[in-house]
């Protein structure tokens, strides 16, 4: 019935979009901190690799993690300046760097500007995506079980005692920050080939903010909230497709429904984890085995 | 005038308050002891309406009460919650007024104002700071002069003489004594059972959610199981 | 020996003076008092020493470094932690989740280590820096719990633990940091004679055995006449005197300013 | 020396748009701490009301215009009960709200355009288009309109939270919700009120915006400046949120008409962030130290 | 509906029916259903009826994708009309060619869309003319019919069409010796364009071209008369609309647009009228042009005389058809309509009147 190259579509997308989710996780859900300028991280790496694939022909691969470094190096900036604003003033101001990111590349000839940069190579495949997504969880879980995680979510908690028990906040807000954004800067890359096409639209501030829902309506402080809130809202226009007008009018509805029904998102700080899976599926086994025994 | 039946609260899964029964008569100091998490707290909170019971009721001159707690404060309730719970972003003065919010009798608001600077001098010298830079006992003077703003005719005081100087402990005592001459009603909680023991006429022990002990205050003072559990090894000496 | 040196210290905030060229000090492995009423500025010189407020004047020198100024989680770092009078807990967390939080300090392995070590099988990790260290981060977490009597809470989540409870949580964090001075601001408030007294000796024993030094402010006179060494008392931001529990409970200004007549509780 | 003067005219007139934006959406966030990001569509459906008043039902303009406040108001009200009610119940943070609130912004643009369709729409001409001439320079109607009603709402809206005693239940119930019941505030009236106050707001913003622009779906969006404004001034102050409008529309008027139109946003994005940077908690936002 | 493959055909439409070009890509919508109905009415097409599949894109390039690979692979659609603008047009074309399904882009004006690095794209084809030519046209006739010398040009900085137009207004305008005195930009979803106004008014303009949506047009043509300038004003096709009379008022009158049809010919009323009729608005640029991509299509599976994507595809190059817009040939190395001659339409009394048609030299 659903044909497999359109889901390929629509699995490859989740998966590219994956990666700025989880960064923007680990910023958000672990270390409390607001953003609304992702895309424009995600703008920056997409940027990157094509000018690297492009111009310098440098292989793919290499050409992704720079764009990935690239978006990093611009976090480490902007960090710097805007680390030390409280909630929503950090926000506001992400959002503007996000912004300013987009209107700088409408205003770039070099690159296409706002017509776009068409004839990128179209390099993004699904293994290569399913592979990237799985060292990024990985990685990141590994992170978040670490001392290391458990400092951003200290700082997240509260960030007076976090200094207190001797935790630089300023440093883990920015090592969560970097780390978002090079995730997004890999996202965005990933998205450039796989589209074939950049252009200053596709980062908007709608993009960013959608980012941002799927981040909460997945469950904040949860690697798994991200991954399944992911694939559900990014399968979901996909699924209202049909409503053709009504399609976004829907949208908006589950979104606020989901933060009524279940404030906490999906997975509401929950983990799946690997543990759980295996201890049920030693559970099975042993079940059976004793089954077997009888 | 203050009646709670069979009260069961719960958190979540957590079972706090396990039926409870408690009675407290028109002008009477009535003290409830109880170690941490025992659900002192809880059942205040109820009475106020901030927290919703789950079985149980509450009546208050024989009528049942309402669920919803500005109504029940309008019906002369008045608490000191724990934490104190002063309005942080306001001036020591505004959060005063904001304690007489159902008054509508300016000169009487305005009497009572200098009535509370009066006891807590302190407060008066910081009228204009933001409640929130206050030292924490200066926050519990404030929380207390913002309940008598209301001139309640039943207060519940959660620890009111949590964090504050010795010397103050003993004006408080001597401030909820005066209330009560006012003719005022009161249930207090308290960790310093010993003093709260002493001015109350009547005490409940509360032990994980249930009424294990009550009766009147030298009694329950004079109860050796109450003696160790609560009031430390000075009276067992 | 003394642990910290407070010389002169001041702190204003706008037009008030809220901490008034206060000298003290804290001598190792002692535990010192320090009371005064409300609003005298106890909490206030807390806060200066950890590096919460900056100084507005004064010296405090720690371990013969001086310290003013200098970042909170520095402080922290070189052996100085707290407790808060407004409790501060990670919140959300568990209890255990708030201690092993806070032994974080004894570990050194990088982020890098963590990336690449967290997920491989136990046998390729176990001599790596990232499996001893974490194991024995657990285990230190652990044993807190248990020295503060939390075991039996390990999973409760801080907020919804009664009063008495999160302060001991709040003064088993502190200690996971393997602090050489402790300060505690009202450990003792909330909590009944009876927990009063069990607090007393936690704070003799935990002194004892972490070979701490412990800068306390309470208003449990029975508490701070029975374990501190030396007290040191503020009024309006002034010390008003220092001297052993003896000489300040026979001091007739503090009487007026602080103790009050009566036998106080 | 006339292009400058036209160019600060320009500017504040661009700047009463945002502050008449600023100031409801900044009267929310006093008291929700949290950025209502429903408040453009509130705005947008302001503006529909208003044309549907005039066109359909050919009301006079005052009355529409009022008539549009009111039913911007109800629907904020309503908006509050729906999507964020059942989240303070349950003591949510503030970051649900805010998804909450951009659920219902998705949804109300699109719900204009599933219905009554995209289209644009014009009001019919009740204020003169012709602006008004002082030598070479033009001031335009609606601009001095909307100066004024910016004006003279901040001026009531500061009396009513700062002088009043529903004001000062305002602030409390901001700060704490549960100590104010304690008072015997109706915080549950007192959200309703705020709401409805920022509705009725958004609702003579819309309709003001309806005439001076047009009316589409997108409207509201123009909010994002305003949002940005309210932060230049420091969240929560409403006289913070008037001036920051207005500082960004001299800010944006300037760099079109001297530095460049194409970087506009880039350079006004600059100067945000560099202003946050010596004052972050913006122009008039009040600084506290952490007590401990 | 039932998927009889014996006797329906599907094609696909894909065009934002959401966000903010919504207004143009439900117009479009509504013209292609209103075509094939008619289509099915009267006979169907090669003996078949044809079901119109119309997904939203919401004006965005990924959802674009997307779109194109349900309808290519799971819809199953013989070809696809749509979408309007080169953002959207420009990533599907790898899914075209994988599928090999044949798209015809409505007002997608980049001309990369179907030629990229000098190689045409084999399933990206249009209706419309590109950037270059209608951009060159807009300058050709200013400087050489109207004699203005000196042009203005605000531009929206944020949309590839204006970027399109203004880069090639500026190029041909200046080679042919004008000059332009002032190039100001604004943000898609700005409103208040009089900071930008007051500056091209300083710098005294004969000509400003506006090269974007009739909204912003309405706009911005408003305040420039607001401020005093007499400049004469000019625009592409983003401009024709009724919408714009009522929006704009007199601020337009006098203006000069660079359209692909006269309003008025006889031959285009037949479309004007059914689809008032029918939908109880007058129909966009978008639906004329969407009406001729569709009669585009059609021809081409007659001649071909097959559904298959890689037939039609080889049907469409080189295909001459007579539709509303005009005589458009589908150049077989661009895949664009050639030599289609622009409509100069002038704005009089508040109508649209036909000047003459008009390519530059
Ligand atoms: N918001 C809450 N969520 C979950 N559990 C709670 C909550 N508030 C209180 N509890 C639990 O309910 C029980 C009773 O708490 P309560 O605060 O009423 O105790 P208390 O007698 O006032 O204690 P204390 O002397 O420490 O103030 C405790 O076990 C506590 O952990
Ligand atoms: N951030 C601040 N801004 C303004 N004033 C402050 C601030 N912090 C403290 N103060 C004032 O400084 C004085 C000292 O406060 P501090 O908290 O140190 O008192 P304390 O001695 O700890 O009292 P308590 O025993 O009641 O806790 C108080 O009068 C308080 O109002
Ligand atoms: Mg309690
Ligand atoms: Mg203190």
């Amino acid at each position: 019935m659903l044909s497999w190259y359109y889901l390929k579509g629509i699995i490859m997308l989740a998966g590219i979009y994956l990666l700025p989710v989880l960064g923007l996780s680990l910023l958000t859900g672990f270390t409390g901190l607001f953003s609304f300028g992702h895309a424009g991280f995600m703008a920056i790496g997409g940027y990157t690799t094509a000018f690297m694939m492009m111009k310098l022909k440098v292989p793919f691969i290499p050409a992704i993690l720079i764009g990935g470094l690239f978006a990093a190096l611009f976090s480490f900036i902007i960090g710097k300046l805007t680390l030390k604003l409280k909630g929503d003033y950090f926000c506001i101001a992400t959002l503007g760097f996000g912004e300013a990111i987009r209107l700088l590349l409408d205003n770039i000839q070099y690159f296409g500007g706002a017509r776009g940069w068409p004839g990128l190579p179209l390099k993004t495949t699904l293994t290569t995506v399913i592979i990237i997504d799985i060292i990024a969880v990985i990685l990141l879980r590994n992170i978040i079980r670490s001392r290391h995680g458990r400092n951003m979510i200290a700082v997240r908690e509260e960030e007076l005692a976090s200094s207190i028990i001797g935790i630089d906040t300023f440093k883990y807000k920015m090592i969560s920050l970097v780390i978002s954004a090079f995730y997004a800067g890999v996202g965005g890359g990933l998205l450039g080939t796989y589209l074939g096409f950049l252009q200053p639209k596709i980062f908007s501030l709608t993009r960013s903010t959608e980012l941002t829902i799927i981040v909460i309506f997945g469950g904040l402080g949860s690697l798994t909230g991200s991954v399944v809130g992911t694939i559900l809202l990014i399968a979901l226009p996909e699924i209202l497709r049909s409503f053709a007008n009504w399609r976004l009018v829907v949208y908006g509805v589950i979104v606020v429904f989901i933060m009524i029904a279940r404030p906490e998102g999906l997975m509401g700080g929950k983990e799946l984890s690997f543990d759980i899976i295996r201890n049920l599926f030693r559970k099975r086994v042993k079940e059976v085995k004793a089954e077997g025994g009888k | 005038m203050l009646k709670v039946r069979n009260l069961h609260v719960f958190y979540g899964g957590i079972h706090a308050l396990k039926g409870i029964n408690v009675e407290v008569k028109q002008g009477e100091i009535v003290t409830i002891i109880g170690s941490n998490g025992a659900g002192k707290s809880t059942l205040l909170n109820t009475i106020t309406g901030i927290v919703k019971p789950k079985e149980g009721e509450i009546f208050y001159k024989d009528k049942k009460l309402s669920l919803i707690p500005h109504k029940i404060v309008a019906n002369g309730i008045c608490q000191v919650p724990e934490g104190r719970l002063v309005f942080a972003n306001l001036t020591v003065k505004d959060n005063l007024l904001l304690g007489a919010y159902l008054r509508k009798d300016k000169a009487e608001i305005n009497k009572d104002l200098q009535n509370v600077y009066e006891i807590f001098p302190r407060l008066k010298e910081r009228e204009k700071q933001m409640a929130g830079t206050l030292s924490g006992g200066e926050q519990q003077m404030l929380a207390i002069g913002r309940a008598l703003m209301g001139r309640p005719e039943i207060m519940l005081l959660d620890e009111p003489s949590l964090g504050l100087a010795p010397l103050l402990v003993d004006t408080i005592f001597k401030i909820i004594l005066d209330i009560k001459k006012m003719g005022k009603t009161i249930l207090l909680v308290e960790q310093n059972a010993f003093k709260a023991l002493e001015i109350a006429d009547r005490a409940y022990v509360l032990e994980q959610g249930r009424i294990t002990l009550e009766g009147s205050a030298k009694d329950i003072a004079a109860n050796p199981k109450v003696q160790e559990a609560y009031l430390g090894k000075r009276v067992t000496e | 020996m003394n642990i910290l040196e407070v010389n002169g210290l001041t702190k204003q905030f706008g037009g008030l003076t809220a901490v008034n060229d206060v000298t003290f000090d804290v001598e190792r492995g002692s535990i010192t008092g320090l009371i005064g009423p409300n609003g005298a500025g106890k909490t206030t010189i807390f806060n200066l020493v950890t590096g919460v407020y900056k100084v507005s004047g004064g010296k405090i020198v720690f371990n013969g470094k001086e310290i003013q100024n200098e970042e909170a989680y520095k402080i922290a770092n070189m052996g100085i932690t707290r407790t808060f009078q407004n409790i501060r807990l990670f919140k959300k967390l568990t209890v255990y989740e708030n201690i092993l939080t806070a032994c974080q300090y004894n570990a050194n392995y990088s982020l890098f280590e963590a990336m690449i070590f967290g997920l491989v099988p136990k046998r390729f990790k176990r001599n790596s820096r990232f499996y001893r260290e974490e194991k024995q981060l657990k285990e230190q977490a652990e044993e807190l719990m248990e020295i503060l009597g939390l075991e039996d809470r390990k999973n409760f989540i801080a907020n919804n633990l009664p009063y008495g409870l999160q302060r001991r949580l709040e003064i088993a964090r502190a200690l996971a940091l393997r602090p050489k001075l402790l300060l505690l601001d009202e450990p003792a408030a909330g909590m009944n004679p009876d927990e009063t007294e069990k607090l007393t000796e936690l704070i003799a024993f935990v002194r004892d055995k972490f070979d701490l030094s412990v800068l306390l402010i309470e208003h449990h006179m029975d508490l701070v006449m029975e374990i501190c060494d030396k007290i040191v008392v503020l009024n309006f931001g002034c010390k008003l005197a220092e001297g052993t529990p003896k000489e300040i409970q026979q001091n007739p200004e503090v009487q007026k300013a602080y103790l009050g007549g009566g036998n106080n509780a | 020396m006339t292009g400058f003067i036209q160019q600060i005219i320009n500017g504040l007139s661009i700047g009463s748009v945002y502050a008449l934006m600023a100031v409801g959406y900044s009267l929310v966030y006093s008291i929700m701490n949290f950025s209502n990001f429903a408040h453009g569509g509130i705005i947008m459906f302001g503006a529909y009301f208003g044309f549907f008043f005039m066109t359909l039902y050919k009301f006079p303009f005052s009355i529409a215009f009022i008539a549009s406040g009111i039913c911007a108001a109800l629907m904020a009200i309503l908006v509050e009960r729906v999507a964020y009610k059942p989240l303070r119940d349950r003591r949510a943070p503030f970051l649900y709200f805010i998804i909450s609130a951009m659920g219902v912004s998705i949804f109300l643009e699109n719900i204009i355009i599933a219905t009554i369709g995209p289209t644009f729409r014009t009001y019919p001409e009740v204020f003169s288009t012709q602006p008004i001439k002082i030598g070479n320079m033009a001031i335009g109607r609606i601009d001095l309109t909307m100066f004024i009603i910016s004006a003279v709402f901040l001026v009531l809206l500061i009396y009513l939270i700062d002088y009043t005693k529903i004001g000062k239940a305002i602030q409390a119930t901001s700060f704490n919700m549960k100590a104010s019941a304690l008072m015997g505030i109706n915080t549950d009236f007192i959200i309703l009120l705020v709401f409805g106050l920022g509705g009725f707001l958004a609702g003579l913003a819309g309709v003001l915006f309806g005439m001076k622009y047009t009316v589409y779906p997108q409207i509201g969006n123009i909010t994002l400046k305003s949002f940005i404004a309210a932060v230049f001034g420091g969240l929560g102050s409403l006289q913070g949120a008037v001036i920051g409008s207005v500082l960004l529309g001299i800010i944006e008027t300037i760099t079109s008409g001297y530095i460049s139109s194409q970087y506009r946003d880039l350079i006004a994005f600059v100067l945000l962030i560099f202003i946050l940077v010596v004052r972050p908690m913006g122009l008039m936002g009040k600084v506290t130290e952490d007590k401990a | 509906a039932k998927k009889e493959a014996g006797d329906v055909v599907k094609v696909g439409w894909i065009g934002p029916l959401t966000g903010d070009q919504a207004v143009w890509g439900q117009c479009e919508s509504n013209a292609v259903k209103m075509f094939f109905e008619e289509l099915n009415n009267s006979g169907g097409l090669l003996g078949k009826k044809v079901e119109v599949v119309a997904y939203d894109t919401r004006g965005d390039g990924t959802e674009a994708v997307n779109a194109v690979r349900r309808l290519t692979s799971q819809d199953k659609v013989i070809a696809i009309i749509g979408p309007n603008s080169s953002g959207q047009a420009i990533p599907i074309s790898s899914v075209l060619e994988e599928m090999k399904v044949p798209d015809i882009a409505t007002v997608a004006t980049n001309p990369k869309v179907t030629v990229v690095d000098g190689k045409v794209k084999p399933f990206n084809f249009r209706i419309c003319f590109i950037d270059p030519y209608q951009g060159a046209v807009a300058a050709g006739y200013a400087i050489d019919v109207l004699g203005f010398k000196k042009a203005a040009i605000l531009y929206d900085i944020g949309d590839d069409y204006s970027q399109g137009l203004t880069q090639y207004f500026e190029e041909v305008f200046t080679k042919k010796g004008g000059q332009i005195v002032a190039k100001e930009g604004f943000k898609t979803g700005d409103v208040d364009f009089r900071p930008q106004l007051t500056k091209i008014k300083a710098a005294n303009p004969d000509v400003i071209f506006m090269p974007y949506y009739y909204k912003e047009v309405a706009l911005s043509a408003k305040q420039a008369r607001e401020l005093g300038i007499t400049a004469t004003l000019m625009g592409g096709d983003g401009w024709p609309s009724e919408q714009l009379m009522t929006m704009a008022g007199d601020a337009v009158e006098g203006s000069y647009i660079i359209n692909h049809l006269d309003f008025d010919d006889p031959e285009v009323q037949p479309f004007r009228n059914k689809y008032k009729q029918k939908f109880g608005k007058d129909s966009e640029i978008n639906g004329y042009l969407a009406t001729d991509a569709c009669t585009l299509l059609v021809e081409a599976i007659k001649k071909a005389n097959s559904f298959e994507g890689e037939k039609i595809k080889e049907a469409l190059e080189g295909i001459e058809i007579k539709g509303i817009t005009g005589n458009i040939k589908i150049g077989k190395d661009t895949h664009n309509p050639e030599n289609k001659e622009a409509a100069i339409i002038k704005i009089e009394n508040g109508k649209y009147k036909f000047v003459e048609k008009y390519a530059v030299k």
